[in-house]
């Protein structure tokens, strides 16, 4: 255990933490505008592989991968715009609704993939993003290489926490937003569209959660394979939660799944004692924990889970 | 003059249910219209379809001499209507800043610029002599500071006709006395108000004009000055009402309910009561005043055991009953009337006859054997329906308690903790938001019990309501007991000073130094908020 | 065996059949997506191999769970197919199951030790000796003297494979140090990443991955950290290169083509049977980055595998 | 404190006890329809006759016993986890947890099953189920007291237990409960007498579809007969009101998750001791979730439960088949069964509205009718009068 308590190895074990911490916060941030609006959307998993498929077929067609940033945004609209129908317009029940998108995405994914690319053995590959070093920063002993060495998207869904956090509430339509989630009928009495609100704050979560995809698939990697989120939505779903629906809170949360993972990746490979599936359980027992509220209560947008009808 | 409002022919129907009909209705500018009628009348249905909630099935809304076609209530506070609902429309967590201002983007920009429109609601408020602190928690606000916190609200929208749906269910009559004058002065800049309320006594003194509602339809409107309250109750409920009647105590030796300096603590660690003792006798009714929040919740929870006590002892019957579960102090004989029915007195989603058997689902005559006896649950729910004249729908003991008005829905938790001919009452706000009729009848039931020996401890904010049947009148005020009287010596203006934090004593001296109590109600208009926020210094106390 | 005989007089070359000669029916199992980029992709194109080389069509079904092998398996029985291909030794029990009542058909579990008579067989690739190659590959270009292997699941194939990776490091240079670890995922393509990265940093320099897509991951992170990978299963010389040195590769078409040959030519029997280098279903694919030297080695290992001269080091539940 | 889950409750518990109408059967027949319709879209595109496929997908089911007895196979989990998903639900918590519950059921009944399966049958069954009862109640126990204690949203931590419960089996079959021969990561076989006894010969129908169908009637029973279900229903609609009542929220919240897990923790028994014999990583996978959607699919009563459960189990045999017969890939089978999922809960949705516009219609209809009756009758009298 010694050898792998340095100075090196926390650098490592942070820079892998803030890798597999990105695709959960952009998830997380756009589950949290979607949940603060009062709908829980559990579809993050299924809109995140929608959203690193679309984005690997944007590349590919186009040969540049902000296209396909841009693509996986699209369709992760597209996916979110369907769960919105069904869940803010035809109110049905919204876990089930999120399941059912999951099962959706993962078919869907499947079948175009395969229409598009055929079946193959080595993968389809485009292009991707590159690491920028932010000059002068990058340089920065231990920190320059964690922080300022990583590919745009990175850059971006940090930069995504300030600009949440300004919009939920230092604008008007964060006030809407927080109203609508909070006591949807006292949104309604001063003339905010309920339900337009809460589609549109669907469709965010849809672009930033299709943006968490393709953050795999073009900014950690330069193609799609079938089911590749893994179970990243399930714990974006978490982190909203954990984060206590504020972007500072989320922010926090997807950093600790980060170094979770990382941590049990590396005492994993480090070989001790503790069976694998034990590590593995560690992200899923922490959320647990932190929702006995032993890191703080967890006060949910009072409406959340609730259809709005007039 | 022309009337700044005119609805013609308006029709609203739920499914097949007519809620409103052919409604015609008026309102000048500068007016106050009072909207009256019975629970279910359809008022408030009305006043939705206005404020463009609902969507008028049949009918025409001319406002400003243009004919309206709300699509929404941002179309409706655009044209400059506002409203103010039964149930505010307010947001907890949110500041009040926050909730003046929400929804207003389009006006007031993308950027919520604090400074500025908090300086712009002050304003406001200070124009029509009102104080608010835009920077608190609307959760940290009493009722009355709401209150206020929603006419700003709709002000601020640049109102020229504001609704108010039952704005005095919840005030003391102080803070009621208050809000009548801003209305005035409101009316005086030449704003219309529909004020919609139960009580009659407020119509007639505040109201130009009165419109009478009855199953959907209007039934008389009427120059206030023109009228009588005797009149609007037979416009209203097609007969004559005939109020309620205490009789001299029963008897006032058996004590059946005592409370030894019993003192509780709130989730704050702070004191709601302190160092309370009372005691209630059989075929007694000892009535609480005081203005919501100081308390009188606590007290009736604490003795139902639905709140712990910090200290103190409570008797019933001689036998101490503080520490025991809620099940066994039920078993004791205790009914309760709580004081929201839609929180603690139902399951909303239950049918009437489950509401009815609430609290004794799991005993002998309705299970058996482990089993509901289904027979026995139908004809007890039945029998209550008929006894206490329950109006439902079709479905009869089969609806659920949700589909009922609030009178019947207040009847079915009556019915529950009267029926049994308990040792104790506890009746909390029991006619809260309740229409006349529905109210003269739940007073008659409070007085039967009293009569059948029945200890009845009442908690009101009503003042009349509290003169109309108590013994004997405690005075709470920040979770102490300030002072108790007999019916006899029943004074309104005493009562508010005591409600306002002075002892009997210095209440006594205030209201009699000051002739008919009208200093005292001027030193709470001075005070502004006559609850938890403002105590009153010496010095105003001694002027 | 069933069809075999009939089928066996006729020449297997496609139009010397006569015409009242039905054809026979043959399914593959699969239990993930023809697109898996691994186990099951490979399978399709042995399917597709089939058709061409010996002119026989196979219909295939993907994704079938584990709850559904012994009812899916009836239904080509019931419907009189003439050989049934289950992809994975997890279908074994299912088929010894259902076997027996269907004598007319032919159930082939791939990668099963065992078969059960008359009509379960098994047919399997040694992947141990792939592993045993990939190791002595590896153990010559590690200058660290550390190596990660990645495995998806602690599976006797896969655990066998890693511990051959390993016999193979360390018999090369008994310095090797071998780091094992399973990802429990075949499409966990960050955690085959991360995991990789995570041995990279605590000294490896070469990788080793049986793990469906989790390899591609693996071998993304010894790009980014410029050090090396071996392809496996899959020709991967061109996911990364300059990274992957070699890619050893299995010919999983090829063993459906032997069966599918020996099922023609009536010469299936009801045992279990694996195949390694010595039948032509592994291979390598080098690259420029292999000196001749490495090669001379490596031949040298894969005729010592031939030869049967090398133990497989897997023990079992340890 | 459980804000969150209260609202979403709230959300969902609008009262299930719709009267039967036409319209129950017909709108969900519509919905599956119009979702085979827009599967067929997709069929088309990859060249596959959806007439065909949809054949294979409704009418293989039928084709002989086994076939019928394999629908009743798959059902039969979904059933007792959509029961599970009903109990929890009907007292107003939401529990996410059926397929944790039904593994750690299943771990139990597996474990109980290895060491007493040379016991006479009725002695090592009945102990396999009350371990499973036992682990599934166990694994719903712990979410219900941090939901009571803490506030916790069961929601969520049902769905992470879901992961542990994983995690946990793919341990025990990877190193403690591993076969003797070490060779694969599952269990052995357990005890011959510790199989289920099955209803048709030549199938694999076992008795575990009995225990749902017992089950159902239960947990209907319980939840609306008795002052057990009352009390627990109380706490669903209104925990404030039940306090109010004398009724403790904690203590029922606690014992709903409990009963609920137990449920769940039976289709883990049934699996087990009925289809599989033995445990495995990843076996009967997704059962849990299936059992959420049969529990609203079919309003989350127990006989609409019951029902929903043989359509799910009708769909994934019939998907099969379809696979089998046509070809179809499997990603367009989950295409559809979330489609149908979608549309068949859109359809419930709408129901009411569309009832209600067409009774308004007759009504009116009705009134016009009687209307007209009544001049007609009027000019008859004039006419009456005027001759
Ligand atoms: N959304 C609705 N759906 C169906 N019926 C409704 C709805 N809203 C109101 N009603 C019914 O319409 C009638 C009129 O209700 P309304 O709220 O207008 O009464 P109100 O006069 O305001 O009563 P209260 O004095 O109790 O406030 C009632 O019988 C009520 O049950
Ligand atoms: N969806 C609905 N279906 C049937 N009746 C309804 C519905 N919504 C509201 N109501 C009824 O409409 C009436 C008016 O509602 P309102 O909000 O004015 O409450 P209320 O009856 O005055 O009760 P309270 O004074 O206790 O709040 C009530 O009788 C209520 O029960
Ligand atoms: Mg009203
Ligand atoms: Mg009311």
């Amino acid at each position: 255990m010694n050898d792998i308590m340095n100075a090196a190895f926390i650098v490592a074990l942070l820079s892998a933490a803030l890798r597999l911490s990105v695709p959960i916060l952009f998830a997380a941030l756009g589950g949290m505008f979607s949940e603060r609006s009062g709908v829980v959307n559990i579809g993050l998993e299924g809109i995140m592989l929608t959203g690193a498929f679309a984005g690997v077929v944007g590349s590919y067609f186009t040969g540049s991968q902000w296209l396909g940033a841009l693509v996986a945004m699209l369709s992760g609209i597209a996916l979110a715009a369907l769960f919105a129908l069904i869940t803010v317009k035809v109110q049905i029940n919204q876990i089930v609704s999120g399941i059912a998108i999951n099962l959706l995405a993962v078919g869907l994914t499947s079948f175009f993939f395969r229409a598009l690319f055929g079946i193959t053995t080595t993968p389809i590959t485009v292009n991707a993003f590159s690491p920028v070093s932010l000059p002068g920063l990058s340089t920065l002993p231990f920190v320059g290489e964690v922080l300022f060495s990583q590919t745009a998207l990175v850059y971006i869904a940090f930069l995504l926490v300030p600009v949440s956090w300004f919009i939920l509430y230092k604008t008007s339509w964060g006030l809407s937003i927080r109203t609508v989630g909070e006591h949807p009928t006292a949104a309604d009495t001063v003339g905010i569209p309920v339900n337009r609100v809460r589609t549109l704050c669907v469709l965010a979560s849809g672009a930033l959660a299709g943006l968490g995809g393709a953050f795999l698939s073009l900014g950690q990697f330069n193609m799609f394979v079938d089911n590749m989120i893994s179970g990243r939505g399930f714990i974006a779903v978490a982190a909203v939660i954990f984060g206590r629906w504020n972007p500072k809170g989320i922010l926090i949360a997807s950093l600790i799944f980060g170094v979770a993972d990382a941590l049990q990746i590396r005492l994993q490979t480090a070989g001790i004692g503790i069976p694998y599936q034990f590590l593995l359980m560690f992200p899923y027992l922490l959320t647990v924990v932190a929702l006995t509220g032993i890191v703080g209560k967890t006060v949910a947008p009072k409406a959340l889970g609730k259809a709005y009808a007039k | 003059m022309d009337p700044i409002l005119r609805m013609t022919g308006i029709s609203k129907y739920f499914g097949t249910f007519a809620a409103n009909e052919g409604v015609d209705f008026d309102v000048l500018p500068g007016e106050i219209h009072a909207l009256l009628g019975e629970n279910g009348a359809g008022k408030s249905t009305l006043m939705n379809v206005l404020y463009g909630l609902y969507r008028p099935d049949k009918g025409e809304i001319w406002f400003d001499g243009q004919t309206r076609h709300f699509a929404s209530s941002r179309d409706a506070i655009l044209t400059g209507i506002g409203m103010i609902h039964q149930h505010f429309m307010l947001v907890p967590v949110h500041t009040v800043l926050e909730n003046i201002i929400m929804g207003m983007g389009k006006e007031k920009g993308f950027l919520v610029k604090e400074a500025q429109l908090e300086k712009e609601v002050l304003e406001i408020a200070a124009r029509y002599g009102m104080e608010i602190n835009p920077r608190a928690l609307v959760s940290e606000l009493s009722v009355g500071e709401q209150q206020r916190v929603e006419i700003v609200k709709a002000l601020f929208r640049g109102t020229k006709l504001l609704i108010m749906d039952e704005p005095t269910a919840v005030l003391t009559p102080q803070e009621t006395e208050e809000l009548f004058k801003t209305l005035r002065r409101m009316s005086d800049e030449g704003m219309s108000i529909i004020l919609i309320t139960h009580k009659l006594n407020e119509v007639m003194s505040v109201s130009n004009r009165v419109t009478v509602l009855r199953d959907g339809k209007v039934t008389n409107t009427v120059m206030t000055r023109d009228s009588s309250e005797y009149e609007l109750t037979r416009f209203m409920i097609g007969r004559e009402l005939s109020p309620a009647c205490r009789e001299g105590r029963c008897c006032g030796d058996k004590l059946v309910l005592e409370l030894d300096h019993v003192t509780c603590e709130g989730e704050m660690g702070n004191h709601t009561l302190e160092n309370v003792s009372l005691s209630v006798c059989a075929g007694e009714i000892l009535g609480i005043a005081g203005v919501d929040g100081n308390g009188q919740k606590e007290l009736a929870e604490i003795v139902v055991g639905l709140r712990a006590l910090k200290s103190g002892r409570i008797f019933l019957s001689g036998e101490e009953i503080a520490g025991k579960s809620i099940l066994e102090i039920i078993g004791k004989g205790i009914g309760y009337i709580p004081e929201d029915r839609h929180k603690r007195g139902l399951v909303l989603d239950f049918t009437i006859g489950e509401n009815l058997i609430l609290k004794d689902y799991n005993k002998k005559p309705f299970t058996k054997g482990g089993l509901f006896d289904f027979g026995k649950i139908h004809g007890h729910a039945d029998d209550m329906i008929k006894k206490y004249s329950i109006k439902t729908s079709a479905a009869g003991r089969e609806s659920e308690a949700r589909k009922l008005s609030g009178g019947n829905q207040q009847k079915i938790v009556v019915a529950r903790e009267v029926d049994k001919g308990p040792k104790l009452l506890i009746a909390v706000q029991p006619t809260r938001g309740v229409d006349i009729g529905a109210t003269e009848f739940i007073h008659k039931q409070i007085l039967k019990a009293k009569e059948n020996g029945t200890a009845v401890l009442l908690i009101s904010t009503e003042l009349s309501e509290i003169n109309q049947l108590s013994d004997r009148i405690a005075v709470v005020y920040k979770g102490q007991i300030m002072g108790e009287i007999p019916h006899e010596a029943f004074e309104e203006s005493l009562i508010g000073l005591m409600m306002a934090g002075m002892t009997y004593e210095k209440a006594m001296a205030a209201n009699r130094g000051t002739g008919q109590g009208t200093k005292a109600s001027e030193f709470l208009a001075d005070g502004h908020v006559p609850a938890q926020n403002a105590e009153p210094t010496k010095e105003q106390v001694n002027a | 065996a069933p069809k075999a005989e009939p089928a066996a007089p006729a020449e297997p070359a496609p139009g010397a059949e006569t015409p009242a000669e039905e054809a026979p029916k043959i399914v593959l199992i699969l239990p993930g997506p023809i697109n898996d980029q691994g186990w099951n992709a490979t399978a399709y194109e042995g399917l597709k191999l089939v058709e061409k080389d010996l002119g026989v069509t196979m219909e295939y079904v993907e994704s079938v769970q584990q709850a559904d092998f012994e009812s899916t398996f009836r239904d080509y029985g019931e419907k009189g197919y003439d050989l049934v291909f289950a992809h994975g030794t997890q279908f074994f029990d299912a088929a010894k199951a259902i076997g027996p009542q269907y004598p007319d058909t032919f159930f082939m579990v791939i990668n099963s030790e065992e078969g059960v008579e008359p009509n379960v067989g098994g047919i399997g690739i040694r992947e141990w000796e792939g592993g045993y190659v990939a190791g002595t590959l590896a153990a010559m270009n590690t200058t660290s003297k550390q190596m990660g292997a990645i495995g998806s699941f602690p599976f006797p194939v896969i655990e066998g494979t890693l511990d051959a990776f390993e016999a193979a490091a360390i018999a090369v240079d008994p310095a090797i140090k071998v780091t094992k670890t399973y990802v429990n995922s075949w499409d966990d393509i960050q955690k085959g990443k991360e995991t990789a990265l995570a041995m990279i940093e605590a000294g490896s320099d070469l990788v080793f991955c049986s793990a469906n897509q989790v390899g591609l991951g693996s071998i993304d992170a010894a790009k980014t950290k410029g050090v090396k990978a071996i392809g496996y299963i899959s020709p991967q010389n061109e996911v990364a290169p300059g990274t992957v040195i070699s890619s050893v590769t299995y010919n999983t078409p090829g063993l459906f083509k032997v069966a599918v040959q020996d099922f023609l030519d009536g010469k299936l029997t009801a045992t279990g049977k694996s195949l390694g280098w010595a039948d032509g279903v592994l291979d390598v694919q080098w690259t420029d980055g292999v000196t001749d030297e490495m090669k001379a080695t490596i031949e040298t290992t894969i005729q010592d595998l031939k030869d049967g001269k090398i133990e497989n080091p897997y023990v079992p539940g340890d | 404190m459980s804000a969150l889950d209260k609202r979403i409750k709230d959300a969902f518990l609008k009262p299930g006890a719709r009267r039967w109408s036409v319209y129950s059967l017909l709108v969900p027949i519509v919905s599956v329809l119009l979702a085979l319709v827009l599967g067929s879209v997709l069929l088309l595109f990859i060249g596959i006759n959806p007439l065909e496929a949809y054949w294979y997908l409704i009418f293989s089911n039928f084709s002989n016993t086994y076939n019928v007895a394999e629908v009743l196979v798959k059902a039969t989990p979904i059933a007792l986890t959509g029961l599970a998903f009903t109990f929890a639900f009907r007292t107003g918590l939401f529990n996410i947890g059926g397929e944790g519950q039904m593994f750690a059921g299943a771990m139990a009944a597996v474990f109980v099953g290895l060491k007493t399966g040379h016991l006479p049958p009725f002695v090592t069954i009945g102990l396999c189920l009350a371990a499973a009862i036992v682990a599934g109640g166990i694994w719903g126990f712990i979410p219900g007291v941090l939901k009571g204690v803490f506030g916790s949203s069961e929601i969520i931590v049902t769905i992470m237990f879901n992961y542990v419960a994983v995690y946990l089996l793919s341990f025990l079959v990877d190193k403690p409960l591993r076969e003797a021969a070490g060779f694969y990561p599952q269990t052995d076989m357990i005890g011959e007498n510790a199989f289920l006894p099955f209803l048709i010969q030549n199938t694999r129908l076992h008795i575990g579809l009995v225990v749902a169908i017992i089950l159902s009637i239960l947990v209907y029973v319980v939840l609306w007969k008795t002052p057990l279900g009352f009390r627990l229903r109380a706490v669903g609609y209104n925990p404030d009101g039940a306090e109010y009542a004398g009724i403790n929220i904690r203590r029922n919240m606690i014992l709903a998750m409990v009963i609920s897990g137990a449920l769940a923790g039976v289709a883990g028994f049934t699996e087990i001791n009925g289809i599989h014999h033995r445990m495995m990583d990843n076996f009967s996978r997704n059962v849990g979730f299936d059992g959420i959607a049969a529990s609203l699919l079919g309003g989350a009563t127990p006989g609409g439960v019951f029902v929903s459960s043989i359509l799910l189990g009708m769909l994934q045999t019939g998907a099969s088949a379809m696979q089998r017969g046509v070809g179809v890939p499997a990603n367009i089978v989950s295409i559809i069964q979330a489609l149908i999922i979608i549309l068949v809960l859109a359809g419930n949705m709408m129901r009411p509205k569309l009832e209600m516009r067409l009774k308004v219609k007759r009504q009116e209809r009705e009134e016009r009718e009687e209307r007209e009756a009544r001049k007609e009758s009027q000019g008859h009298q004039e006419g009456g009068i005027d001759a």
